[in-house]
C-alpha cells in the first residue's frame, strides 16, 4: 500500500516482478515497512493456530458418535416471543464487520494524514470491538446459565461446549487485545505522535501512521478469522 | 499508465471502494444467515457456507488488507504455507470419519 | 527523549543514495556498481547501565550468547539424566534411588529439553540471534526490544521447567511425546503438577520463541545490506532462516495441543479423552481421541525434528566451504534442497504414527512422501562430500566435527529410511531402533555440528583462538564413544527391545543384550565426560588463549569484516559492507589469495573467472 | 593423515560388526518374512550408500588434505552430475518403497478366514475374548465392564453370548491360522506386540485398532507392551503359545463363554452384593442413551 519507488530499481508488476523481488538485494518486500512484514508473518503463524483448533473440532465433532447439538436452536434467542436462530451471533457479526469497515477507513485517513477523521474511526472501531467483547459475555452466560459447561452440556456431545469456549474464547481474547491496543492507538492519533514522529511507549520507535495500518491488519484478521468461525461453529 | 502501475503508484483508494466492499461483506452475511434461516440440508448448505465464506474471507483479505495492492512477493509467502493446512483438514476429515466408523462398528453406541 | 539514541556515538553514516566511492567511476555502467541503499539506517539504542548492557541487552550479540549459555545449561541438565538413565539400563540397582518413576521422569524430560530446550534454542536462539545480523550485514535484529523479550521469556520457560523437578510429584514421566490419556492420568509419575508445568513451560517457549522467530525473518528479508541477495547469503542463514520458517509455522500446533491438554487437565474437557477405567471406576472423561493428540503433536513433531536438523546441514556447508578452501559444491541446489526439506516436512507427519491406530491408509501417502524426502537430503550430502573432492582440506578440529557429522547423519539418515518404509516401520517401531536412529541423526549429527561451529567462531566472539589439541581429543572421545553407543544400539532393536522399558532382563531373548548395554553405557559416560573438556578448553582460552586477530580462518561471509573483533554494538563501524559475491569464492583461479570476501568489489579481482551470483 | 585411518575403521568396524554380531532378529514365526525381506533390501541398499559416501569422504580425506599451494578446483556446480545423482537417487528410493507399500497393503487387508481375536488392555496386563460358535464377536463398551461382565460385552447383542472369554494374559493360537487382532484399552494407550511375528499396534481407548498375522511355528512366545503406558509399561507382558489344531481345539474347549458366566452368576445369585456399583452405572448409561 505504501508507495514504493525504489531508486535503481524497476518494480514490475506480477509474477516477474515477484521473481525480481525476490531475487533483488536489501529487502524481499519491496517498500514494505519491516513493522508491517512483522505483522503478516505473525498473522500467518496465527492462522494456524487458529487452523489448528478449528481441525481439532472438525475432528472432534466428526468421530464422535453421540449427537451434537444444533446450533441454530442452541444459539438462538428470543425477539418479541419468537425463537430466532442466531440472532445475537448475526448482531455479533454485523457489528464486527462493521468495526472492520471503520478500520479499513482509517488506514485510509492514516495515510492522507488526516488526524481527525483517521483518530475517531479508530476509536469508533475500538467502541465496536468492546460492543463485540459484550455481546460475547453476555452470549457465554446466558450459555453457562443454560448448564453449557466445558466438560458437559445438556443438549448433547461433552465435546462442543469444550469447543466453543475454548474456540471463542481464544478468539475473544484477540479481540480483546485489538480493543486495548485501539484505545492506545486512538489516543496516540488524537496527541499528534504519527504526525511529529515522536518515539513509542514501549519499544521506542519512531511514531508513524504505518503503524495503523499495522494494527489495521490485525484488526481485519480477527475479523477474518470470525468469518471462518461463524461458518464452521455456528453454521455447521 | 497501465493499471498495475497505476495501482502500484497511488498509496491511498477511493473512499467508494471500501464502502462498496463494506457493503458487500454485510450482505453477504446475510445470505450466509439465510442459508441457516431456510434450513437448507446436506450438499447444497455446505457448498453455500464455503462459497459465502471464502467470498467474505477473500474480500477482507484482498481489499481491507490490501494484499490486492502488495506485491506478488509478500502475497505468494502468505498463501502457499495455506497448502500445509489444507492437507491437514483433508486427512483430519478422513481421521474423523475413520474413527467414527471403528467406534460405530465395534461399539455398542450410546453407551460410549 | 531521542537523545537516548546513538548519544555515546556519532550517528552513522546515512547510506541513501550513496554509490560507492573509490578508484572505480560512480556510473551505473561500471562493474563494481551497487543499488543505492533503499532502507534508512536503523536507529539503535545503546545500553546505559550494567543492567542494560548485560541483562536486559537489546544486542542480538549479547542476546545470542544469553541464549547459548541457557541452552548449554539446560543441555547438561539433559546430558545428568541420560548419565542416570544408562546407569539404569546398563547395571539396573546399582543406583539405589532409581525407580521406575524416576527413570521415566528423567527419560522425558531429558528428550524434551535436549530437543527443545537445547538444540532448538541453541541454533535458533543461539546461533541465530549471533549470526543472522552480522551475516546479512545489518546492524542489529529489527526489532532489538522485542528480541529481548524474546529471550527472558524463554528463560522463564526454563526456570518453570526446572521448577517442575521440585513440585510435589516431580517432573512429567510421561515421554516427550506426552501422549494423553496416560499423561494427564494417575499411573504416569508426574501427572499432577509435572505435566501442569511442562504444558505451561511449552507454551511460554511458543510464545517467547515467536517472538524472536519474527526477528530473525524480517532481518532475513528485510535488513539486508547492499548487494546481499538472497542466493548470496550463506548457508547458515539460510538453513536458520528456513528452520525459523518452520518454527512459526509448526509450533502454533504445539501451543494449541498444550492448550488442549492443559483443559483436559484443569477443566475436565474431553478433547483427548476417552471413556476411562481405572481401578473399576468410570473416569468423568468420554468422548474424545486421543489420536488428534498424536496429530496435531507431529505436525508440530516432524517439523521440528528438521527445526533441529536444517541449521546444522546451513552451519555444517560453510564450515566445510571454508576448510576445504573450496566453493560449496552446487549451492543453488543446496538452497533449493533446504527449502524443498523444510517445505515437504509438513506432510510427513504421521511417520510417526504407523501403528497408532490412525486411518491405515493413510500409511500410503506418508510412506511415499517421507523418502520423497530422502532425496533432496540425498543431493545434499552428496554435495558436501564432492565439495570435499578436490579442495584443499584443512584436517583441524572443525574439519573434523564436520566430517563426524557426515558419517553420523548419513547412518541416521539411511536408518530413517527403513523407518520411513511403512512396512519396514511396523517391527521397528516403539523400539531401540528407532532409539538408535534419532540419536544418530538429532542427538550426535548436529552436536557435531554445533562442536564445530563453537570452534569456528568461537574466536569471533571471543578473540581467541581454542586450544587445537584439547579440541582433537574432545573430538575423538565424543565422535567414537558416541558412534559407539548409537551403532550397536540398532541391533537391540532388532532384537526386539522396546523402548521407554526400565528394565527388560526377565525375558529370555533379552538376556542376550546385557554385555551390550553394559558396554553401550560405559561408553556414554565417556562421552559425557568428554564434553567437560570442551568446558575447560573454553575456560583457558579465555584466559590465555591465542588472539585471534581479524579473520584467522581466511573465510569470505561478513561476519569476519566487523570493525572491531569481538565485534561492538551496531556491528560494522559507521559504514555498512557493501556485498558483490557470493560466500564462497575460494581459490579462485587468478585471484593472488585462496580468497575472495564478500565485500571484494569486482574491479579488484577482475582477471578471475569467478562465479557469477 | 590418522583421521582418516581411524575413520577407515570405523566403517570397517561397522560392517564387521553386522556381519557377526549376535544381537539380530530373533526367528520368525509369521508370515510377515517380507517385511524381513524389505529389512534386508534397505539394508543392502542403503548400508551400501553409507559405505560409499564415507569411503569417498575417508578418500578425500587422503587425497586432498591440505599442502600450501595446492591446485584446487574451481567448480561451483555441475548440472549433469547432480542431475544423475538427483535420478539415481530417486530410482533407490522407489526401489525400496515399492516393496514396502506392497507389503503394507497386505497388512490392512485382512484375509476372509481369519480369526478375530480381541486383545483388552490396561494399566498393566491383557486379556482376550474369541468368538464362539457364530464366529462373531458382540460389541462391547466399557461402560459395561464390571466383576460381572469383565470385557464389558454388550447383554442384548445375540452374537455376544457365546463368546469365549480368556481371563489371563496367555493366549492359545491355532497353527497356520491367520487372525486378526482387534485390540481395544479401557485406560490408556499399550501395544501387543510379539517380536517373533514382527507385526503391531497400538490399542486406543474410545476406538478399535486391528492388525493380522499368521503365526507358522508351534511354540510359547511373550507379549510386550510396546506403547508407553505408565509406570508399568515394562512389566506388562503376556503371553501366546502357538498349538497345532488338535491341541487347540482341545484348549478351546475348555474355556469358560459369557453365557457360561452369566448362567453361573445366576445360580449363585449374588446379584445384590452388586446393586450398588450396577446402579451407578445405569444411571449415567440413561444420561447418554437419553442424549
Ligand atoms: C534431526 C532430527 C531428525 C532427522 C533429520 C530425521 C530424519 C528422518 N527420519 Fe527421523 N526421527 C527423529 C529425528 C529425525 N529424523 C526423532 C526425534 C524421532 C523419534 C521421535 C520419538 O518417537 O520420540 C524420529 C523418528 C522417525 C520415525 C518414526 C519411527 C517410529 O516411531 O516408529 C520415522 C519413520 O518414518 C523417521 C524417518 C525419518 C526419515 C525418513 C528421515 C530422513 O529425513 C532422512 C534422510 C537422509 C538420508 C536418507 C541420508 C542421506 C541420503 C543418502 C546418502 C542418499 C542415499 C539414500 C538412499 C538411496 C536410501 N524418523
Ligand atoms: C538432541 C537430542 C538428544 C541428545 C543430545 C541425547 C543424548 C543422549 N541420549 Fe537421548 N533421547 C532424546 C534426545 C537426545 N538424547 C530423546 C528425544 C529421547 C526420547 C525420550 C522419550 O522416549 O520420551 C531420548 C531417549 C534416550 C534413551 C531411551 C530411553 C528409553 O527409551 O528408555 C536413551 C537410552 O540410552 C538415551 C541416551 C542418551 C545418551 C546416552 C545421550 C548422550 O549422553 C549422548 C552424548 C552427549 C553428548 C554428545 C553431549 C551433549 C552436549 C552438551 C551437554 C552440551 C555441552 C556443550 C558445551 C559445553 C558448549 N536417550
Ligand atoms: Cu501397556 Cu505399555
Ligand atoms: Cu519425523
Amino acid at each position: 500500500m505504501s508507495d514504493p519507488k525504489i531508486e535503481g530499481f524497476e518494480l514490475k508488476p506480477g509474477f516477474k516482478g515477484m521473481a525480481e523481488d525476490t531475487a533483488s538485494d536489501q529487502t524481499m518486500f519491496k517498500g514494505v515497512h519491516w513493522g508491517k512484514a512483522m505483522m503478516w508473518i505473525f498473522l500467518l503463524s496465527d492462522t494456524f493456530v487458529f487452523s489448528c483448533f478449528l481441525i481439532s473440532y472438525m475432528k472432534g465433532r466428526a468421530s464422535t458418535p453421540v449427537e451434537w447439538p444444533n446450533p441454530s436452536e442452541v444459539f438462538a434467542l428470543n425477539a418479541f416471543g419468537v425463537p430466532v436462530p442466531l440472532l445475537l451471533i448475526a448482531i455479533m457479526t454485523f457489528v464486527l464487520i462493521t468495526s472492520s469497515g471503520t478500520m479499513a477507513l482509517a488506514v485510509k485517513y492514516g495515510y492522507e494524514k488526516n488526524k481527525k477523521m483517521c483518530g475517531w474511526l479508530v476509536l469508533a472501531t475500538a467502541i465496536g470491538g468492546l460492543t463485540f467483547v459484550g455481546m460475547q459475555v453476555f452470549e457465554w452466560s446466558k450459555l453457562i446459565h443454560e448448564g453449557v459447561r466445558p466438560w458437559e452440556n445438556p443438549f448433547g456431545a461433552a465435546q462442543f461446549g469444550s469447543f466453543f469456549f475454548m474456540i471463542t474464547g481464544f478468539h475473544g481474547f484477540h479481540v480483546s487485545i485489538g480493543v486495548i491496543f485501539l484505545f492506545i492507538y486512538a489516543y496516540k492519533v488524537f496527541a499528534g505522535h504519527y504526525e511529529s514522529g515522536k518515539k513509542g511507549w514501549f519499544t521506542k520507535l519512531k511514531g508513524d501512521y504505518v503503524e495503523i495500518e499495522i494494527l489495521g491488519l490485525y484488526w481485519h484478521f480477527v475479523d477474518l478469522v470470525w468469518v471462518f468461525i461463524f461458518a464452521f461453529f455456528y453454521l455447521w | 499508465m497501465n493499471d498495475t502501475e497505476k495501482k502500484q503508484s497511488s498509496s491511498t483508494h477511493n473512499i467508494g471502494i471500501y464502502l462498496w466492499i463494506w457493503g458487500l461483506l454485510f450482505v453477504l452475511s446475510f445470505f450466509s444467515y439465510l442459508v441457516d434461516w431456510y434450513q437448507f440440508q446436506g450438499l447444497l448448505r455446505w457448498s453455500l457456507i464455503l462459497f459465502f465464506m471464502f467470498l467474505k474471507a477473500g474480500l477482507i483479505m484482498m481489499f481491507f488488507m490490501h494484499l490486492f495492492w502488495e506485491r506478488y512477493a509478500i502475497v505468494n509467502v502468505l498463501l502457499w504455507p495455506m497448502t500445509a493446512i489444507a492437507c491437514f483438514v483433508g486427512l483430519m476429515f478422513a481421521e474423523g470419519q475413520y474413527t467414527l466408523f471403528s467406534r460405530l462398528f465395534y461399539f455398542f453406541v450410546g453407551a460410549e | 527523549m531521542s537523545e537516548e539514541y546513538d548519544n555515546n556515538k556519532t550517528s552513522y553514516q546515512a547510506q541513501s543514495s550513496e554509490v560507492l566511492g573509490g578508484a572505480s567511476g560512480t556510473t551505473p555502467s561500471d562493474m563494481d556498481y551497487v543499488r543505492p541503499a533503499e532502507i534508512p539506517e536503523q536507529e539503535l539504542y545503546h545500553a546505559h547501565s550494567f543492567i542494560e548492557k548485560w541483562v536486559f541487552c537489546q544486542d542480538a550479540k549479547v542476546i545470542g550468547v544469553q541464549y547459548f549459555l541457557t541452552a548449554v545449561f539446560t543441555g547438561v541438565v539433559g546430558l545428568i539424566l541420560s548419565w542416570l538413565m544408562r546407569l539404569q539400563l546398563g547395571f539396573p540397582g546399582l543406583a539405589g534411588f532409581m525407580t521406575a518413576e524416576h527413570y521415566y521422569q528423567f527419560v522425558t524430560m531429558h528428550g524434551m529439553i535436549m530437543v527443545v530446550y537445547f538444540l532448538t534454542a541453541l541454533f535458533l536462539g543461539g546461533f541465530g540471534n549471533y549470526l543472522i545480523p552480522l551475516m546479512v550485514g545489518a546492524r542489529d535484529m529489527v526489532f532489538p526490544y522485542v528480541n529481548m523479550l524474546s529471550f527472558w521469556m524463554f528463560f522463564v520457560a526454563v526456570a518453570v521447567l526446572m521448577a517442575s523437578f521440585f513440585v510435589p510429584g516431580g517432573p512429567t514421566g510421561s515421554g516427550w511425546t506426552l501422549y494423553p490419556p496416560q499423561a494427564i492420568l494417575e499411573g504416569t509419575p508426574g501427572s499432577g503438577a509435572g505435566i501442569l508445568l511442562m504444558l505451561i513451560s511449552l507454551s511460554l517457549f511458543v510464545i517467547g520463541f515467536t517472538m524472536g522467530g519474527l526477528n530473525y525473518l524480517i532481518t532475513v528479508l528485510q535488513a539486508r545490506t547492499r548487494g546481499m541477495t538472497l542466493m548470496r547469503l550463506p548457508l547458515t542463514i539460510w538453513g536458520i532462516f528456513t528452520a525459523t520458517v518452520l518454527a512459526m509455522l509448526a509450533f502454533p500446533a504445539l501451543l494449541v495441543s498444550s492448550i488442549m491438554m492443559t483443559l483436559d487437565k484443569v477443566l475436565g474437557t474431553s478433547f483427548f479423552m476417552p471413556t476411562i477405567i481405572k481401578a473399576g471406576e468410570v473416569l468423568e472423561y468420554g468422548g474424545g481421541s486421543p489420536i488428534l493428540f498424536q496429530h496435531l503433536f507431529w505436525f508440530f513433531g516432524h517439523p521440528e525434528v528438521y527445526i533441529v536438523a536444517l541449521p546444522a546441514f546451513g552451519i555444517v556447508s560453510d564450515l566445510i566451504s571454508v576448510h576445504a578452501r573450496k566453493n560449496i559444491f552446487g549451492y543453488r541446489m543446496m538452497v533449493w534442497a533446504i527449502v524443498g526439506i523444510g517445505a515437504l516436512s509438513f506432510f510427513v507427519w504421521a511417520h510417526h504414527m504407523y501403528v497408532s491406530g490412525m486411518n491405515p491408509w493413510f500409511g500410503f501417502f506418508f510412506a511415499t512422501t517421507t523418502l520423497i524426502i530422502a532425496v533432496p537430503t540425498a543431493m545434499k550430502v552428496y554435495n558436501w562430500i564432492l565439495t570435499l573432492w578436490r579442495g584443499n582440506i584443512r584436517i583441524n578440529t572443525v574439519m573434523l566435527w564436520c566430517l563426524g557429522f557426515i558419517v553420523t547423519f548419513v547412518n541416521g539418515g539411511i536408518t530413517g529410511i527403513f523407518l520411513g518404509n511403512v512396512s519396514v516401520d511396523v517391527p521397528l517401531s516403539d523400539t531401540y531402533f528407532v532409539v538408535a536412529h534419532f540419536h544418530m541423526v538429532m542427538g550426535i549429527a548436529p552436536l557435531m555440528v554445533i562442536m564445530g561451529a563453537i570452534y569456528h567462531w568461537f574466536p569471533l566472539v571471543a578473540g581467541r583462538m581454542l586450544d587445537e589439541k584439547l579440541g582433537k581429543w574432545h573430538f575423538w572421545a565424543t565422535f567414537l564413544g558416541a558412534y559407539s553407543i548409537y551403532f550397536p544400539m540398532h541391533y537391540l532393536g532388532f532384537i526386539g527391545v522396546p523402548r521407554r522399558y526400565f528394565e527388560m532382563y526377565d525375558s529370555p531373548y533379552m538376556t542376550s543384550g546385557v554385555g551390550l548395554n553394559e558396554f553401550i553405557s560405559l561408553a556414554a559416560f565417556l562421552v559425557g565426560a568428554a564434553q567437560f573438556i570442551l568446558i575447560y578448553n573454553i575456560i583457558k582460552t579465555l584466559k590465555t588463549g591465542k588472539p585471534a586477530g581479524k579473520n584467522p580462518w581466511q573465510a569470505n561471509s561478513l561476519e569476519w569484516f566487523t570493525s572491531t573483533v569481538p565485534p561492538e554494538h551496531g556491528n560494522f563501524g559507521d559504514r555498512l559492507p557493501v556485498v558483490h559475491r557470493w560466500a564462497y569464492d575460494y581459490s579462485v583461479p587468478g585471484a593472488k589469495e585462496d580468497f575472495i570476501p564478500q565485500t571484494t568489489p569486482p574491479s579488484e579481482v577482475a582477471n578471475t573467472e569467478v562465479e557469477k551470483t | 593423515m590418522h583421521a582418516g585411518i581411524i575413520f577407515l575403521l570405523v566403517i570397517v568396524g561397522s560392517i564387521l560388526f553386522h556381519i557377526f554380531t549376535p544381537w539380530y532378529w530373533t526367528d520368525i514365526a509369521s508370515n510377515w518374512g517380507g517385511m524381513d525381506d524389505t529389512i534386508t533390501l534397505t539394508f543392502w541398499v542403503g548400508g551400501g550408500v553409507f559405505v560409499a559416501v564415507c569411503l569417498f569422504m575417508i578418500y578425500c580425506v587422503f587425497k586432498f588434505s591440505y599442502k600450501e599451494g595446492r591446485k584446487v578446483e574451481y567448480k561451483p556446480e555441475d548440472k549433469k552430475l547432480e542431475k544423475i545423482l538427483t535420478w539415481a537417487t530417486t530410482l533407490g528410493v522407489a526401489a525400496l518403497l515399492a516393496p514396502g507399500l506392497v507389503i503394507w497393503n497386505q497388512y490392512v487387508n485382512v484375509p476372509k478366514n481369519a480369526l478375530e481375536i480381541d486383545v483388552m488392555a490396561w494399566q498393566w496386563g491383557w486379556q482376550y475374548r474369541l468368538p464362539g460358535k457364530d464366529q462373531k464377536l458382540g460389541t462391547t463398551s466399557p461402560m459395561f465392564i464390571n466383576d460381572d461382565n469383565p470385557f464389558g460385552i454388550n447383554i442384548d447383542d445375540p452374537y455376544g453370548r457365546d463368546d469365549v472369554m480368556i481371563q489371563s494374559d496367555i493366549i492359545n493360537l491355532q497353527n497356520n491360522r491367520p487372525v486378526k487382532i482387534l485390540l481395544r484399552s479401557v485406560d490408556v494407550l499399550h501395544n501387543w506386540y510379539v517380536p517373533q511375528f514382527r507385526a503391531k499396534m497400538d490399542a486406543v481407548p474410545g476406538t478399535v485398532t486391528f492388525y493380522w498375522f499368521e503365526p507358522n511355528k508351534v511354540g510359547e512366545y511373550e507379549v510386550l507392551c510396546a506403547e508407553y503406558c505408565g509406570v508399568g509399561h515394562y512389566a506388562m507382558r503376556g503371553g501366546v503359545e502357538v498349538q497345532n489344531d488338535s491341541d487347540y481345539q482341545n484348549w478351546l474347549g475348555q474355556q469358560e463363554t459369557f453365557s457360561d458366566l452369566i448362567a453361573k452368576q445366576n445360580d449363585i445369585q449374588i446379584e445384590h452384593n452388586k446393586i450398588a456399583k450396577k446402579k451407578d452405572l445405569n444411571i449415567k448409561k440413561d444420561i447418554y442413551i437419553e442424549n
